[in-house]
């Protein structure tokens, strides 16, 4: 069996059929008990899985998936990574995701493709341009790289934008995060599933939670579709779940769930070489390898469970792409889909214990979820593994809403992210 | 040359000839064709290369559901890439271009890749270019990708036109099915619109026999169409039902020719009925991708709809009875139509870029074309956009429509009913809303599906290029959900979406798994039914009409004095005036207002009245100052806060009389304001007792500010006493201005004595001209937002947003008094005491003084401490002062309050200066100038 | 700091109407509006909804459960009277009278609306615009009332989509 | 392109609505001593349920505040309320 990929595995696996290759993952049944369960089998989960063996030697870990793996917000996102945050806290945590991310094709061996093409966020005015130097200098100051770029040096890196003086919003510069990129969805979840498989982590698809389990207002394990589960500590990662989840296991979240639409085009030649967002036009966009634009956008206004998008965002978000880069407007779109996102009041996330003892929750990504899939599992299987905070998740505890401690991005810095 | 236009029959007008080239190759067709039919009938087999492995590929399909044949097509110097060349109406002078191959779709210079083949099947990049690192391959590996090129041009005059519309019933395809729907709907008085996304009607009718009820075929679409319309009914052709959204709402997507952009229709239905029709599934064998390996179903459009015969010796493989007609039409027109088995053993389509025959078993049948049909597919794409469900039918094999979505129905051969007369009876009955009585079902289909572990390469995703064998990789690695099956394979993917593949990934898996298909599942289908160009969103809101900026009343007297015009706060103001540099205008504009007076245009000032029996208590509660002991003709600064206590708006509030209020808020919140005022109102007030009348633009404002305002608002002749005594700072006084109304308010955000003039908007240029002429008796002249800016920081007076940010609360710049001592309830009160704002190290509003002689500090920078820098605050104003000949800053420093006179570290992308603490006050901190 | 006054269009002259396809936009200028609100202000001014049909001077058009717009009405004391709340809005509002046998399907362009759906108030939004929109004397004229410091949006926005419709005819 | 039912002005293209917060909440007295984690849990916390749920929201042309009951899988709207009425 080849277990490990390499060109060479692949090489004999070509010239024989490819029939040696072992299973990416087991497809065990749930045991009853484990020391650690993880709900949600997306990025998170499997990430909270994989450093809690790798980490922490904790390998009696089950994984439980309602669904097929990644097949959440993992599986439906623009697959940008980046940590162009304002707040040291943010910085830190999206930093430390980045970092993760840099050496994660290595250290899962697959290749998650992360393709470090660097992004734009575009400035329209000159107190746009304030406010983006303020960025840039809390960004380099937090310790990751920024850099303020004028409209010739934004036109070098996308010459395909519109640089028009009389654009409705014309480009006066950008900040720019070269080593933030985009990296291949799905292959997150599954090099993540790979990974924890092969330390001996149980991954159970198609096991719905029904019910939480609490002895004494502890949560010792689970109810499922497949049977009971039993653990020490639970943690949920359950993104556009978390509020269903707290539901059934009794604790409260600050989060409303709304859809958040993405959209490819067709595949062209390359196009463009980074990722570009424009905050005034409301779009940001990449091309992917195979060559697709993927399209992203605000959130639908309206709070949702559904997995589908509506036109006055579609129409707002596409015609802000054409606004911002002209020559697109013939390009064709392929196909348009939505995700749910746990929006918290502060678009950070929440990493902490839950109102009931022993399960522990890990939610409220906002749109951002994809980009610390490696920073949220790992600083959940710390908590998870010891019952205390990493340094780096202790600001991003519940508790700071009633401290008054909102780490809100979106005021900070003017960019909504 | 296996093609050929037949001597008649179809729906072309072959008295035009139409030329155009194909990969530099000159060819002629008609009017109606498509480019894919125009180059079959010249006798064309090879219309495109696969994604992945560079395979020659003909076309499989007639219409929508054709994976191969993309091409870059330019016209009159308009490119469009990745044009389905089964779709796109062929023009007069088209240059129709392959994409991703070089140099032509007959001899790709990366044909080679195939013999790659065993090496690069599904998923191969995951397991490699892992070392030495992914960017090393990433370039290489993106140029090999992509379709078409984008040539870098705007087609002129793109514009998408945008309409909504609605209607009691949409039908959804113009075949026999719809429009007996349309029709009988119409007659029963219902308002129909029929969408058929042919530029013809009559669907798949011309390729399924002679005759519908005893008529011609053309003469019954005819006849249909036409009682259609007398019945009121609209008919939409070239329009294609691209999505179904919530609530009824249809997007249409209507084609208004070659590089025009399409109309979009936001269709309001009541109901829908789906009368989508059916697809024609591949069959799966070995090397099934070949060019001349093609769809009966769309043979028999080819030949019925645009008189083409697709090849002259033509072997048969189908498994049902659907064909029938099709391969009567052929043979009808010539051709040499051999019927064979597909269940007689392993078969592989022969030859290469020219088909030579098909191999049966040990059976070998020479043939030029090879049609096949797996069985018909419900085109259920819409049904599934609104949430319908799908059943599996064993005796179609085929998913079909099952509970349905609200508001919709299908019929006909998308709801799987294939024969004529039954789809006939379930159109009219679903036009009245009624589901149709059962009946027999003619249609017979035998089983054959993809057949796990068998020999050869057999593709089940013919543009991206997925094989049986990548399905069956992908089950051993346990990517066996429909989900990770699509995803990693990326099966069901490509511009198709799915609608030739999906049927057949799906059972090859079910056959891996030893389940039946509906276990294995259903794939989603996404809109948009078929890719739409982007400027389909787009429209009239583009330019100037995206987010259009409100415009000042006084905008041409603005402009007549020169001034330059730009967007502040969503409106269009002067920032400047007169032709100097704009440094040097704001600096004498600055020192004019010091010395003389400025006058401003403020209209955009917030006017909102607060009326009603509850006002007072209800401005009460929405301010953080008190403002219940504000006495009528009197005017208090104060903000409004978030609940979480952080500042959202500063300005200030008039008391007109006892239960009258004016909240003038700043510009750009005033929408903002009157929707959070009425939501208070509505919430936990009595919304009798309290009225809020947004009057702000039927105002303009003219401010007049410096040391000669009071002269120059003299000048007009008021019938007021502007003495100081008469009408101190911060008190309002109604008065007339040539007849019409004025308020004449005591406010300053310069420090200097300033008269804000409030007149009716119509009224206010001769006000305005008034206060000009008589500014220019004493050297005062119009001062722009710039000065402003410039003249309200050296007061230290701070612009929400700009100087405070989404933390900043009133006690951080100096105002925490009704924080300690306000009794009453209100907005953002509770707020204020939490642990984050009791904080010692909170960030507070300071001055900044640079070193003599150096130069102003960036805004934006920040200010820093340490060893390895931290960040306690930003710089959010800066300018050079005119007035004092040094830099001003104004910053939030974390203790700052306590701070003055400490020297900070000023840093900024990497470099680092000094600068000084100080009050944020700069210019006459004793206020001696505001009642000068 | 940039000098945009040229990338915007100066204000168009909206004294001459707007033609083509058989309509007319003109811009309108109504004596008086007088927003008035009361609890009971609808029992005893009801106020035009969509799509009562308009007609003569003075009208009133009904917005909210609790507010009217008075258009060319008498001069009203303004304020709380103990009875409504009065506020002179005569300049607030732009006016458009939209005419010809597409002036609905032009209004479509900009809202969803329809003679068959009738609704209490005339208070809408329109190419995004906020906008009082309904029919004046007949089903083929419509008065429009935007914000006024958008009324060069509206205007051009009118242009633009007329234009959308000759091309499209 | 949803169709909200606004309790005043009938059905509405849903651009014309803004979400304001879940129904059912009520402003802590804060002239009296309210707990910070009270004051989150008004402030915060959300039901945020799957399937049914009751939302205030404002039309935003006629400023009518109502309640609306919906359902935030299917967008089927069950039924609005005047917030006066509603006393939600």
């Amino acid at each position: 069996m080849s277990k490990r990929y390499s060109a060479l595995t692949l090489l004999r696996e070509g010239l024989r059929g490819h029939r040696g290759w072992a299973p990416a993952w087991h497809m065990p049944d749930p045991k009853p008990r484990y020391d650690v369960i993880v709900i949600g089998g997306g990025g998170h989960g499997l990430a909270t899985a994989y450093y809690l063996a790798k980490n922490h030697g904790v390998t009696n870990v089950a994984v439980l998936e309602k669904g097929w793996l990644g097949g959440g917000n993992t599986g439906r996102n623009t697959t940008v990574i980046r940590s162009n945050y304002y707040y040291p806290a943010s910085t830190a945590l999206y930093d430390l995701s980045v970092r993760l991310y840099e050496t994660l094709s290595r250290e899962l061996n697959f290749n998650i493709m992360f393709s470090q093409r660097g992004m734009l966020v575009l400035a329209h005015s000159e107190p746009e341009m304030e406010m983006a130097a303020r960025q840039v200098n809390a960004m380099q100051l937090n310790g990751t790289d920024a850099e303020l770029l004028n409209a010739d040096q934004v036109r070098k890196r996308a010459p395909l934008l519109n640089f028009a003086p009389d654009a409705r919003y014309p480009i006066h510069g950008a900040t720019w995060q070269g080593r933030a990129g985009t990296a291949r969805h799905d292959a997150v979840a599954w090099g993540l599933a790979r990974g924890a498989d092969q330390l001996g982590v149980d991954i159970i698809q198609n096991c719905e939670v029904t019910d939480v389990i609490t002895e004494a207002g502890r949560a010792v394990g689970v109810a499922t579709t497949r049977g009971e589960v039993r653990a020490d500590r639970i943690g949920a990662a359950v993104a556009g779940h978390s509020s269903v989840l707290a539901k059934l296991a009794g604790y409260t979240l600050p989060i409303q769930s709304y859809a958040l639409q993405a959209f490819v085009s067709e595949p062209l030649k390359p196009v463009i070489d980074t990722v570009a967002f424009s905050p005034a036009y409301g779009t940001y966009f990449s091309q992917s390898d195979k060559g697709g634009l993927v399209i992203g956008g605000g959130l639908d206004r309206i709070p949702s469970y559904g997995q589908r998008g509506n036109l006055p965002v579609q129409e707002d978000v596409l015609g802000g792409l054409i606004e911002m880069a002209p020559m697109l407007a013939k390009v064709k779109l392929l196909r348009h889909w939505a995700g749910i996102v746990d929006v918290t009041p502060d678009s950070s996330p929440i990493i902490g214990p839950s109102e009931v003892e022993g399960l522990y929750v890990n939610c409220g990504w906002g749109t951002g979820g994809f980009k610390a899939i490696p920073a949220g599992g790992y600083l959940f299987a710390h908590l998870l593994a010891t019952g205390a905070h990493h340094e780096i998740s202790r600001p991003f505890d519940k508790a700071r809403f009633a401290g008054g401690h909102l780490i809100d991005e979106g005021a900070a810095s003017g960019i909504a992210h | 040359m296996t093609g050929r236009r037949t001597e008649s029959g179809g729906l072309i007008d072959r008295g035009t000839t139409l030329r155009f080239r194909f990969d530099g190759r000159a060819y002629t067709g008609h009017p109606g064709d498509t480019l894919a039919s125009a180059l079959l009938a010249n006798g064309v087999r090879v219309l495109g290369r696969s994604f992945k492995y560079h395979r020659p590929r003909g076309v499989w399909g007639a219409w929508f559901d054709d994976p191969n044949a993309i091409f870059d097509v330019a016209l009159e110097g308009n490119e469009i890439p990745n044009c389905p060349a089964t779709t796109t109406p062929l023009v007069e002078g088209m240059e129709a271009r392959v994409v991703n191959a070089w140099p032509s779709a007959r001899r790709d210079v990366k044909g080679g890749l195939d013999l790659l083949h065993r090496w690069l099947g599904a998923g191969f990049y995951y397991k490699t270019f892992i070392w030495p690192d992914w960017h090393l391959f990433e370039p290489s590996i993106r140029r090999m990708a992509g379709l078409g090129a984008l040539d870098g041009k705007e087609i002129p005059d793109y514009v998408a036109d945008q309409i909504h519309d609605a209607c009691d019933l949409l039908v959804v395809g113009g075949g026999a099915a719809g429009l007996a729907a349309a029709r009988a709907a119409a007659e029963a008085g219902q308002d129909v619109v029929l969408v058929e996304d042919h530029p013809e009607l009559g669907g798949g009718l011309y390729r399924s026999g002679e005759s519908v009820e005893g008529k011609a075929r053309a003469e019954w679409v005819t006849e249909q169409g036409a009682t259609i319309a007398k019945n009121g009914g609209r008919i939409l052709t070239g329009t294609t039902a691209f999505g179904v959204y919530d609530h009824g709402l249809v997007g249409l997507a209507t084609e208004r020719g070659f590089a025009r952009a399409p109309r979009l229709t936001r269709m309001r239905a009541r109901r829908v009925v789906m009368a989508t029709g059916a697809l024609d599934r591949p069959m799966t064998f070995a090397d099934n991708d070949r060019p001349g390996v093609m769809s009966l179903q769309a043979a028999a459009e080819y030949l019925t709809r645009y008189g083409v015969l697709v090849g002259r010796r033509i072997a048969v493989l189908s498994n049902n009875s659907a064909g029938e007609a099709a391969i009567e039409a052929l043979r009808a027109a010539g051709a040499e139509v051999t019927e064979a088995d597909p269940g007689a053993g392993p078969i592989r389509a022969l030859g290469g870029k020219r088909l030579s025959g098909v191999r049966m078993g040990e059976k070998r049948l020479e043939c030029d074309t090879l049609l096949v049909s797996s069985g018909l597919t419900p085109v259920v794409h819409l049904w599934r956009h609104a949430g319908g469900k799908l059943d599996w039918s064993d005796e179609k094999s085929a998913f079909v429509p099952g509970a349905a979505p609200q508001g919709m129905m299908a019929i006909g051969a998308a709801n799987g009913t294939f024969d004529l007369e039954p789809a006939l009876a379930e159109a009219r009955a679903a036009a009245l809303g009624k589901p149709a009585a059962p009946t027999g079902n003619s249609y017979s289909i035998r089983p054959l599906w993809p057949e796990p572990g068998t020999k050869g390469r057999q593709w089940i995703d013919f543009q991206h290029d997925v094989t049986l064998k990548d399905v069956e990789l992908a089950a051993r690695e346990n990517y066996i959900s429909v989900e990770h099956l699509k995803r990693y394979t990326t099966l069901g993917m490509a511009g198709d979406q799915g609608k030739t593949s999906n049927m057949a990934g799906l059972a090859a898996m079910a056959a891996i798994q030893g389940k039946p298909i509906p276990e294995v599942g259903t794939t989603t289908f996404r809109p948009p039914f078929v890719p739409v160009p982007l400027e389909l969103y787009h429209g009239a809101r583009r330019g100037q009409l995206l987010n259009p900026l409100k415009r000042l009343v006084l905008e041409p007297q603005h402009r007549q004095a020169g001034a330059a015009l730009g967007e502040y706060g969503g409106w269009l103001r002067p920032g400047w005036y007169g032709p100097k540099p704009a440094d040097q205008a704001v600096r004498d504009e600055v020192l004019m207002a010091r010395k003389t007076a400025g006058i401003f245009d403020g209209s955009p000032l917030g006017k909102i009245e607060v009326m009603g029996p509850d006002a007072e208590a209800f401005v009460n509660f929405i301010y953080y100052n008190t403002i219940a002991t504000l006495q009528p003709g009197h005017i208090r600064y104060g903000f409004m806060l978030t609940e979480s206590g952080a500042i959202y708006d500063d300005g200030v509030i008039a008391r007109l009389g006892p239960e009258r209020f004016v909240i003038s808020c700043s510009s750009a919140h005033v929408d903002g304001v009157e929707a959070m005022l009425e939501s208070w109102r509505q919430d936990g007030n009595d919304p009798d007792r309290l009225f809020v009348h947004d009057a702000t633009q039927h105002w303009a404002t003219v401010t007049v500010t410096g040391p000669k305002a009071r002269e120059i608002v003299g000048a007009l002749g008021l019938p007021l006493d502007l003495t100081r005594a008469a009408f101190p700072h911060m008190t309002l006084r109604e008065s007339d201005f040539a007849g019409s109304p004025l308020r004449v308010a005591r406010v300053s955000f310069t420090g200097d004595v300033s008269f804000e003039l409030s007149l009716r908007a119509t009224k206010a240029a001769d006000l305005w001209t008034a206060l000009i002429d008589a500014g220019a008796q004493h050297d005062a002249g119009p001062i722009g937002i710039e000065a402003l800016s410039v003249l309200r920081a050296e007061k230290g007076f701070i612009v929400v947003g700009k100087d405070t940010d989404g933390e900043t609360m009133p006690q951080d710049l100096g105002f925490g008094i009704p924080r300690l001592k306000k009794k009453s309830a209100f907005v953002g009160d509770r707020g204020l005491h939490t642990e984050a704002a009791n904080d010692p190290n909170r960030r507070q509003l300071v001055g900044l003084t640079a070193p003599e002689g150096s130069p102003t500090l960036p805004t934006g920078a920040h200010l820093v401490t340490g060893d390895r820098p931290r960040s306690e605050g930003i710089i959010t104003s800066s300018y050079f002062s005119p007035t004092l000949d040094r830099p001003i800053a104004l910053a939030l420093l974390e203790r700052g309050a306590a701070r003055q006179g400490e020297t900070v570290t000023v840093w900024h992308m990497g470099q680092v200066r000094t600068a000084t603490v100080a009050p944020p006050c700069a210019l006459d901190p004793e206020g001696g100038r505001l009642d000068a | 700091m940039r000098d945009d006054s040229r990338k915007w269009d100066a204000p168009p002259d909206d004294s001459q109407p707007l033609t083509g396809m058989g309509m007319t936009v003109a811009r309108v200028w109504p004596t008086r509006q007088l927003l008035i609100s009361a609890p009971d202000v609808l029992a005893r001014m009801p106020g035009a909804g969509w799509p009562d049909v308009v007609t003569g001077a003075p009208y009133t058009l009904c917005l909210r459960r609790d507010r009217v717009l008075e258009v060319d009405g008498p001069a009203r004391e303004e304020g709380w009277d103990g009875v409504q709340a009065v506020t002179d809005v005569s300049d607030a509002y732009a006016v458009f009278r939209i005419e010809g046998p597409q002036a609905l399907a032009l209004c479509r362009r900009g809202t969803e609306v329809s003679l068959a759906r009738p609704s209490r108030s005339v208070a809408r939004q329109m190419f995004g615009l906020s906008a009082f929109l309904y029919p004046w004397e007949n089903e083929e004229r419509f008065c429009l009332h935007v914000p006024r410091a958008h009324a060069q949006a509206l205007w051009q926005m009118l242009a633009a989509h007329m234009g959308q419709m000759q091309r499209s005819a | 392109m949803q169709l909200f039912p606004c309790p005043f002005c009938g059905p509405r293209d849903e651009r014309e609505f803004h979400f304001a917060a879940e129904a059912g909440k009520t402003r802590p007295d804060t002239t009296g001593a309210v707990s910070e984690a009270d004051w989150a849990a008004y402030l915060y916390d959300r039901r945020n349920d799957k399937g049914r749920v009751r939302e205030v929201w404002m039309h935003l042309p006629c400023r009518e505040v109502f309640v609306m009951e919906r359902d935030s899988v299917s967008m089927e709207v069950l039924g609005t309320t005047a917030f006066r009425k509603a006393g939600a």
